[in-house]
């Protein structure tokens, strides 16, 4: 493991652990933008340029700006009130290393004897470039290409479906909120 | 031989069962004369047959298939020979007398319909009874006549006591029961048939195993014991003198508890098939009577005197049963049902004339009001007491004869002992009789009101079964050994003819006489001291040897307390408990199941990664 | 250790990260970027795949992955919205009155 | 023989469709107006029954000379073996006329709750359908549906027209009789697997006919254990057997009087019946070895019952104890290979519905009329209304099982029969008869004799019209059965020897009893 | 144009449903709406039936075989139902933006059959997020109640965990066979078995199954009435053709160690399915937690896979059963209101309506398995028949006890609706659409049972079509 890797992957833990550790939602928020950000970094040491490139602009992008603009939107404090429990805590961390390790377990053990030679030569033909993909997107995986259209279309209407009132009234509570749509 | 008489014999009365009632709930008069009319016709029949029965034939008659089906064989077959011919003509001869007396007696009572009713079907009962051909058949009387029993003790019903001894009666009757219904069992399953003239046949007897035999034998007996009133089922026949006093006469003294006398007599074969089971006979009977005599002595009611006194004589009859006298036992059927009917009725026309009062001691000096009455108590009582020439005396002194000639091997040693113990017996019953009469006719009236002469429908049949008291046993005594001889074994001896011999075999009677007349008339003090000598005597006596006490002792708290657990614990916790409980645990579980589902996110998600641990962690080949 | 495993195991420790991150926090949008980084724990081990076989079938799946957690932050956030619309506040704790 | 539709299915359609047709005015408007023309409905339906019934039973006894084999079969579900397969034999035949009877005398008992409208007829003859389904299918899955089937009206009408404790109760008759007859369900379908896997039914599928799956003699005798017990728990909470009883004190204290009547007289039937004719055929080693403590359960229930009966403070508690007394004459009666004990026991089953359907339906007659069960509040009524005293004392003398009533025939012959099988048991069982003495008339007593209670209403009056002829059939049905039970008997056992037939080749040491 | 025929159901469904976003104002009259949905689910049967091919094919990421179609065509039909049935309840429901709502209905309904008909893993992934995030947000439609937001938000996150566990299988799958095709494997090494239990996390999620059930209660509670019912129904049907096929065709079951998850999950969930219902007062609650346990009884065919198709085609002919069974009841309580909710809603409900509280009845007599619905009861024979011929004994009595037990709390409604009195005596208003589908449904659930050759043969084809040839 070449230095560089070690650095961006003790970033994307560490800004990982970010996200669930820091109290105000909004420390959380950028500190998945960095952590999203160390694995666009990881994809590209993987050869998988495009989807690092993708992962900067969708996720890192979209996605965390919209997060952000509800974020600010709902202008949010720390979590507050009663802080977990220290048995929940514990018990959270054991099933977490459970899984950890039954799961990484067996994967680590399958692939570590994959000889260099195959790993060269198969990293080389997995060369993530635009055209490749592009070739496979519009090829191989048309239909499922198309069918993400339909995800999305999905992700609009039903967003508009729950934000837009239509002929309901506010209740006070809600009143500060009416501004959306 | 099919004889349609037999059927009319036994489908009369319960014709008139049920004319009476329908009638006579039109016409309330009718309702007696229609039962008598019924009885006597049915006597009509049986005298006829009576007399056309010739040798050792005998009639049958098939009512119906009853219970044949497959290889078993049971019809309900009626069957006419001469043991049920001396049954039956007591039965309908006694009976229609009693019937007769009814009429007067339940003059005034509003429920006549019903009760002539529930009379002439108890006749219809006790000729099934006498003249089945197989077992079944003669349980279907044996279980009729209880039931008219106890439908007849409780027949003034509002009175909650008379329905409750109703009750007794029929449950104590049932006990036996228990005792015929095994007994069939075991002769089912032996000899491949109930019919009584199969089962009199030694080769079919032979099949029965030895312990069966016994278990058969006593199990009749234990029957025998309850309908016949004897240890230790007898207590219920003097509670059953709640009902009205015909009925009193008719089955408590004359007809149905001598039902048992007649299974032992028809089922000799079986009760012989091993000799401990006479001798169980024989020793339950003596005790029976002898403490049944005890009892009798101290008794104020007239009729508890009359109903210990047929217990005490039922067990005489048994002692003859026991030594395989059964002619003889049978001849004390008879002479016992006169007298004793006579004695019962006598005591309904004075309880009818001293306005329905039965304590002895508010009565006295009635001989004078009522002559009749007096004259056929009287007459009864020296036939009860065993008085030559009178009826009693023939019975009882052949049975006393009888026991001196017993071939049963575990009892011969001791035919002393019973020969004696009877006289004493025979001795204590001239005491209790003669005191009651003295108590009753004698001295001067001590009740209230102006006790009175029953009217002619009441007298005139206690008049014939006084003559019949007195002549009966005379007329009867040869002739009736030997009628019975088809049917039953020959009995040995004969009762002492001549004066000398009855002069001798009343010595006993007249001894007991003697002692009731000295300390009840001449000298009442030295009756006092008498008590005081024999204070245990007389508490256990006027207590009833506490028998009944004993019995709710030791069979009817347990019965008790046993339901009382079933029903409380057993029942309610164990067979219901176990489903709440089983129901309250699902429930308890299904409770923790949902607390889990909390409505927080988290903590599902917590479950599903748990969840999904315990999973892989279980069924992951590599850890 | 081979650089490609130690791929597939940070990406199972990132996994596992954003699982217990869902377990212990209530903020419903850090919920929602504890499943995003949860999605891309798994994007990571489709492209370590991808590299180990040789071949771009995981690179495009996990091209999919991303457009489908595009829409789902859209929905989502919608959702999370809606919430604050009707109890004031996005924790889950407060959002709970459908339980047992 | 085999004939083809429709008689023997009639049997089952008719009542049916007179459900149906009850519920037709349902919904119209005018329900009042019709309440009449439905109870005509309804007794023409039952009656109709039982006439068809008769034609069927006459028709075939004058061709054969008895109603044996009388089948009707179609194909249902071929994919799985499962058959339309009714059989009218003696033993069906039995169970059969007992459910037209009983059901014809409920429908005509004219003392309904108030509320109750056509529903109630309605689900009698539903009730009627479904019962008389169970005793004709020979298909085990068929019987299942049927069986299941019959609990729904039933429990419709008490839960509708019960006591304060209604829903509790049903609820509890519900469970318990589900809990029971779902390993039955299992055993089932795996016989119908078996006889699949052992390769002996002709297509090559399950098998779930009765007389195929006996004759197959496929099972080991450990299979036959475990399903035997699965039927056994399943049939001995039908019947009820003690200690599975404990849906039956508060199905009878809370039920209608005419769900009662007919659940006490029909339900637990089924358990009896299906005993001869499914456990015996199929597992006839393991009731040979489970005969004595088939037997033993059955004397125990009948002294527990009584005993129980005996501590009870009002009628119809009394009555649900007592019918388990009762009912455990039955069990002894089936507990072993005697054809007398056997036939007796199905007649005593016959026996006992009509005894303790006319016993629901008298004493029902008595509490509405006092507004009370308790005995303590009762007494005396012997002189307010004779006719009810009269027709009580009958059913309670039968009841009793006193001779040349129908009870009589059925105890007799199951206790001579088993007498020879079991010695110990019967003993025991005698006790029973002593102590059903004791509480029967102990109840007739408290109710009947007596001063009159202070509390009679007085009105109210004797039962009356169509009441007192329901009563004077069932008493003559009792007394008629009692006094020439030969033909019904005579019916009953062919039936009864076919279905043990296999126990006797099974095991000739026992077979020995038979013989007689 | 030939190529684009495998995918015509669901071209026809998603470009159909465009309409609603283009059409605006015009659709929004509630009968037209409705109609047009109806309209369009009949078309998407109508090709399924009529124009998918009758040989199987597998064009580009798609299966079209007998199992596949059979599926779809439950789907359909069951999403057809319960449209009909709850179209009038919308109103009431107080769901204001009908184009929108059928809008996202449909696309669902096509996502769903997506996944029917999905023959390699990133189809059959996109197809259950097309199905979910359409029902995520369908949960919360009922904007004006807050429970319905509060059930679309664990709906949503429960669902996004779900989906990134099946997702790690589908890497792990990948992993090991280099390709996201549905074909067969051969080994059971622990990364197949890792991959296999990642997807089943996310699976039985879907599907209900205890100990992944968490959510059925809330979402089914919270949901509108309208969108509990179609989802009830269709997400079980699309979820369980995922199943069977990955477990049939990639994982090539019956294998040992899968035996032992699916046993446990079977059990654990008709288990605590019938325990957890046992105490609820809420209809819809108790519905969701016997439909966790009806998902129990339905997983056996695959528990007892044996070499014989007969149990898998068991599980399909109870799952049909079951859709009627459930369609049904919750038909019924969408036409009683939006909220009803409660036991004592349904009290009385005879007097208020017979033809309600019978339908009812008859639906929860067939989930508790008794006649005369006999479809609940015809099923379970089926289903233990086929667990007992492959010797899983322990499984079929515990199925068979649990089914007992479940009658503990199937007879709470129906005793509320024709046992007790009703708090008003106001008759219910069923409309012509609710009548229909209720109608349907009843048949369904009764003529099933009383005559299910015909289902039951075409469940078997089914079943054996389910393995690839």
């Amino acid at each position: 493991m070449s230095f560089m890797e070690f650095v961006i992957a003790a970033i994307g833990i560490a800004s990982a652990i970010g996200v669930v550790g820091f109290r105000n939602p909004l420390s959380s928020a950028f500190s998945l933008i960095l952590h999203l950000l160390s694995i666009a970094g990881l994809y590209a040491l993987l050869g998988a340029h495009f989807l690092a490139v993708s992962q900067v602009v969708v996720y890192a992008g979209a996605i965390m700006v919209l997060v952000l603009f509800v974020l600010m939107l709902l202008n949010l404090k720390s979590e507050s009130g009663r802080r977990i429990g220290i048995v929940r805590s514990a018990l959270t961390v054991g099933v977490g290393l459970v899984i950890f390790l039954t799961v990484s377990g067996p994967m680590l053990a399958q692939f570590t004897d994959i000889s260099q030679a195959t790993l060269e030569q198969n990293i080389k033909a997995s060369e993530g470039g635009v055209k490749a993909i592009g070739e496979l997107l519009y090829g191989k995986y048309m239909v499922q290409f198309e069918l993400s259209s339909l995800v999305l279309l999905v992700g609009v209407v039903g967003a508009v479906m729950l934000a837009k009132r239509k002929n309901v009234q506010l209740t006070p509570r809600e009143g500060g909120m009416g501004g959306a749509k | 031989m099919e004889d349609t008489r037999l059927a009319l014999v036994v489908l009369v009365p319960l014709i008139g069962a049920i004319l009476s009632y329908a009638l006579g709930r039109a016409a309330p008069k009718l309702a007696g004369i229609l039962a008598t009319a019924a009885v006597a016709t049915s006597f009509y029949f049986v005298v006829s047959l009576w007399s056309s029965l010739e040798g050792g034939e005998s009639f049958t008659f098939t009512l119906s298939s009853w219970l044949s089906f497959a290889d078993v064989k049971l019809p309900l077959e009626i069957y006419f020979d001469k043991l049920s011919a001396v049954m039956c003509l007591v039965v309908t001869g006694v009976g229609s007398l009693i019937h007769l007396y009814s009429v007067g007696y339940m003059a005034e009572d509003e429920s006549r319909p019903r009760f002539f009713s529930y009379l002439n079907l108890f006749i219809a009962s006790m000729l099934i009874l006498v003249l089945g051909k197989s077992l079944p058949v003669i349980f279907i009387g044996w279980e009729g006549v209880g039931l008219c029993s106890y439908l007849l003790i409780g027949f003034w019903y509002t009175n909650s006591d008379f329905a409750s001894a109703g009750r007794k009666a029929f449950v104590m009757n049932r006990i036996g029961d228990l005792g015929f219904i095994v007994a069939m069992a075991i002769l089912y399953h032996a000899c491949g048939s109930l019919d009584i003239t199969t089962l009199s046949r030694p080769e079919i007897l032979a099949r029965i195993p030895s312990e069966m035999g016994f278990i058969a034998g006593i199990a009749l007996f234990l029957a025998a014991t309850g309908k016949s009133a004897q240890l230790p089922l007898f207590t219920w026949l003097p509670d059953a003198m709640a009902g009205p006093t015909p009925v009193s006469a008719l089955i408590h003294a004359a007809t149905m508890v001598t039902a048992g006398i007649y299974l032992m007599a028809r089922m000799y074969g079986v009760i012989e098939l091993d000799p401990v089971v006479p001798a169980v006979i024989l020793w339950t009977a003596f005790a029976t009577s002898a403490i049944a005599a005890l009892i009798a002595i101290s008794q104020n009611d007239i009729k508890k005197v009359l109903a210990y006194s047929t217990v005490s004589q039922l067990g005489f009859m048994f002692l003859a049963v026991g030594v395989g006298a059964y002619s003889v036992a049978l001849f004390h059927v008879v002479t016992h049902a006169f007298f004793k009917a006579c004695l019962f009725m006598s005591a309904g026309s004075v309880i009818h004339g001293c306005h329905h009062e039965q304590d002895m001691r508010r009565m006295g000096g009635l001989a004078r009001s009522m002559p009749i009455t007096c004259l056929s108590y009287g007459a009864a009582t020296l036939a009860i007491a065993g008085i030559a020439p009178f009826a009693g005396y023939f019975s009882k002194h052949a049975i006393l004869d009888s026991l001196a000639h017993v071939h049963n091997p575990y009892l011969h040693s001791y035919s002393e002992l019973i020969g004696f113990g009877a006289t004493a017996i025979a001795i204590c019953t001239a005491f209790y009789m003669t005191r009651s009469f003295i108590l009753t006719f004698l001295g001067s009236y001590r009740g209230e009101g102006h006790p009175h002469e029953a009217p002619l429908v009441m007298t005139a049949p206690v008049l014939v079964l006084a003559a019949l008291s007195v002549g009966g046993g005379l007329a009867l005594n040869h002739s009736f050994f030997t009628y019975l001889q088809g049917p039953l074994p020959p009995v040995a001896h004969h009762a002492g003819g001549g004066t000398l011999g009855y002069v001798l075999g009343s010595i006993p009677g007249l001894i007991g006489i003697a002692a009731a007349y000295a300390l009840f008339v001449v000298a009442p003090a030295l009756k006092d001291t008498i008590r005081k000598v024999l204070w245990i005597g007389e508490k256990l006596s006027s207590g009833k040897f506490y028998l009944d006490e004993l019995l709710g002792l030791l069979v009817i708290a347990p019965i008790r307390v046993l339901s009382g657990v079933f029903s409380r614990v057993l029942d309610q916790s164990v067979s219901i408990g176990t489903g709440n409980a089983i129901g309250g645990i699902s429930r308890a579980v299904g409770e923790l199941t949902c607390r889990v589902t909390t409505g927080q996110v988290s903590t599902y998600v917590l479950w599903m990664f748990a969840s999904a641990a315990l999973l892989l962690y279980c069924f992951l080949p590599v850890r | 250790m081979d650089p490609i495993t130690s791929y597939l195991g940070i990406a199972c420790l990132l996994f596992t990260i954003g699982g217990i991150g869902l377990c212990l926090r209530r903020n419903a949008i850090v919920l929602f970027m504890c499943v995003e980084m949860m999605l891309n724990a798994v994007n990571l081990a489709f492209v370590a795949f991808s590299k180990i076989h040789g071949n771009l079938d995981g690179q495009v799946a996990v091209f999919f992955v991303m457009v489908i957690a595009a829409a789902e932050s859209a929905i989502g956030l919608a959702i999370i919205l809606s919430v604050f619309r009707s109890v004031a506040s996005i924790e889950t704790t407060d959002a709970a009155e459908l339980k047992w | 023989m085999t004939i083809a539709w429709p008689p023997l299915s009639s049997l089952i359609v008719i009542p049916a469709l007179g459900a149906l047709g009850c519920l037709a005015p349902w919904f119209s408007s005018k329900i009042d107006t019709k309440a009449r023309f439905v109870r005509v409905w309804a007794l023409g339906c039952s009656i109709l029954t039982l006439v068809v019934l008769a034609a069927i039973s006459r028709a075939a006894t004058l061709s054969h000379g008895a109603v044996l084999g009388l089948e009707e079969a179609h194909q249902w579900i071929p994919s799985l073996g499962i058959t339309y397969h009714l059989e009218l034999d003696g033993l069906s035949f039995a169970f059969c006329l007992l459910t037209a009877v009983i059901s014809l005398a409920v429908i005509g008992w004219s003392a309904k709750p108030a509320s109750a409208g056509a529903g109630w007829y309605a689900l009698l003859l539903l009730g009627e359908s479904t019962v008389m389904g169970a005793f004709l299918a020979t298909d085990l899955v068929l019987f299942y549906i049927f069986f299941e089937a019959m609990l729904l009206p039933v429990l419709g009408a008490m839960a509708l027209w019960g006591g304060a404790q209604r829903l509790n109760a049903s609820l509890r008759f519900l469970i318990y009789t589900m809990a029971g007859s779902a390993l039955m369900f299992l055993s089932i379908l795996y016989l119908g697997w078996n006889a699949q896997a052992m390769g002996h039914t002709l297509d090559g599928n399950f098998a779930f006919e009765i007389t195929t799956l006996a004759s197959m003699k496929m099972l080991t005798t450990t299979e036959e254990l475990v399903l035997g017990l699965a039927f056994l728990l399943a049939f001995a909470i039908k019947i009820p057997m003690v200690p599975f009883h404990g849906w039956l004190p508060d199905t009878y204290r809370e039920a209608p009087h005419g769900v009662a009547a007919f659940t006490a007289a029909l339900l637990g039937k089924v358990g009896i019946y299906a005993i001869i004719r499914f456990m015996w055929p199929l597992f006839p080693n393991f009731m040979a070895e489970a005969g004595p403590y088939l037997a033993a359960a059955g004397a125990v229930a009948i002294v527990f019952g009584a005993l129980v009966a005996m501590a009870q403070r009002d009628l119809r508690s009394l009555l649900a104890y007592s019918s388990i007394s009762h009912l455990g004459f039955c069990v002894l009666g089936v507990a072993g290979i005697s054809t007398m004990a056997m036939t007796g026991a199905v007649f005593q089953a016959v026996s006992h519905g009509l005894i303790t359907a006319a016993l629901f339906l008298t004493v029902g007659a008595i509490i509405d009329r006092q507004g009370s069960r308790e005995f303590d509040r009762l007494g005396g009524l012997a002189r307010s209304i004779p006719l009810t005293a009269f027709f009580l004392m009958i059913f309670s003398v039968a009841a009793v099982a006193l001779p040349l009533t129908s009870s009589f025939v059925g105890e007799f012959l199951i206790l001579v029969g088993s007498w020879k099988l079991f010695p110990e048991w019967t003993t025991v069982a005698l006790l029973g008869v002593v102590l059903g003495a004791v509480y029967t008339l102990t109840a007739y007593l408290r109710t009947m004799f007596g001063p009159l209670h202070a509390a009679d209403p007085q009105t109210g009056g004797d039962i009356r019209g169509f009441d007192v002829i329901v009563l004077a059939g069932l008493a003559a049905a009792i007394i008629g059965l009692g006094i020439f039970p030969a033909d019904l008997l005579g019916m009953i056992s062919p039936a009864v020897e076919v279905a043990a037939g296999p126990a006797i080749v099974a095991d000739s040491s026992i077979a020995l009893g038979f013989s007689r | 144009m030939n190529a684009l025929v495998p995918f015509a159901p669901v071209l026809a469904l998603s470009l159909g449903s465009l309409g609603y976003l283009v059409s605006g104002q015009l659709l929004e009259r509630a009968r037209l709406t409705s109609l047009f949905a109806l309209g369009l689910i009949g078309a998407a049967a109508y090709l399924i039936v009529g124009l998918l091919p009758t040989a199987p094919t597998v064009p580009h990421g798609f299966i079209i075989n007998d199992f596949s179609k059979f599926f779809a065509i439950l789907a359909c039909l069951g999403a057809f139902v319960s449209v009909i049935g709850t179209a009038s309840s919308l109103a009431g429901e107080k769901i204001g933006m009908l184009s929108e709502y059928y809008f996202l209905m449909l696309t669902s309904l096509c996502g769903a059959l997506v996944m029917i008909f999905a023959s390699d893993f990133l189809t059959l992934f996109i197809g259950v997020e097309v199905a979910s995030l359409a029902l995520y947000c369908l949960c919360g439609a009922r904007v004006t109640k807050e429970t319905s937001s509060e059930a679309a938000l664990k709906y949503f996150l429960l669902g996004c965990v779900s989906s990134a566990f099946m997702l790690f299988g589908i890497a792990l799958w990948y992993g090991v066979t280099g390709g996201l095709v549905i074909a067969p494997i051969n080994s059971s090494g622990p990364l197949v078995i890792l991959s296999f239990v990642l997807m089943m996390v996310g699976l039985a999620f879907k599907i209900g199954l205890a100990p992944f059930h968490l959510w059925v209660p809330d979402v089914y509670q919270g949901a509108p009435t309208s969108v509990t019912t179609y989802m009830s129904c269709v997400v079980k049907v699309a979820a369980f053709a995922a199943l069977f096929k990955i477990a049939l065709n990639a994982f090539l079951l019956p294998t040992e160690w899968a035996v032992g998850i699916l046993w446990f999950l079977s059990v654990l969930a008709m288990t605590v399915g019938n325990l957890a219902a046992l105490q609820q007062r809420s209809v819809k609650r108790m519905l969701a937690y016997s439909s966790v346990a009806q998902a129990g009884y339905m997983l056996i065919g695959l528990v007892v896979l044996g070499d014989t198709t007969s149990v898998l085609a068991s599980s399909v002919f109870y799952l049909t059963g079951y859709c009627a069974m459930t369609i049904g009841a919750f038909t019924v309580l969408s036409v009683l209101g939006p909220d009803a909710d409660s036991v004592d809603d349904l009290k009385g409900l005879v007097k208020r309506s017979p033809f309600l509280a019978i339908a009812m009845t008859l639906f929860f007599l067939a989930l508790a398995g008794l006649p005369p619905s006999m479809a609940g009861l015809m099923g379970k024979v089926y289903l233990f028949t086929g667990a007992l011929s492959s010797q899983f004994y322990g499984l079929a009595i515990i199925a068979v006890l649990n089914s007992a037990l479940a009658c503990a709390y199937y007879f709470r409604v129906p005793a509320a609706m024709l046992f007790q009195a009703p708090p008003t005596s106001e008759p219910v208003r069923v409309s012509v659409f609710s009548t229909f589908a209720l109608t349907f449904c009843v048949a369904a659930v009764v003529g099933i049972g009383v005559y299910p050759e015909p289902l039951v043969e075409l469940c078997e084809a089914v079943a054996s079509a389910a393995w690839r040839q």
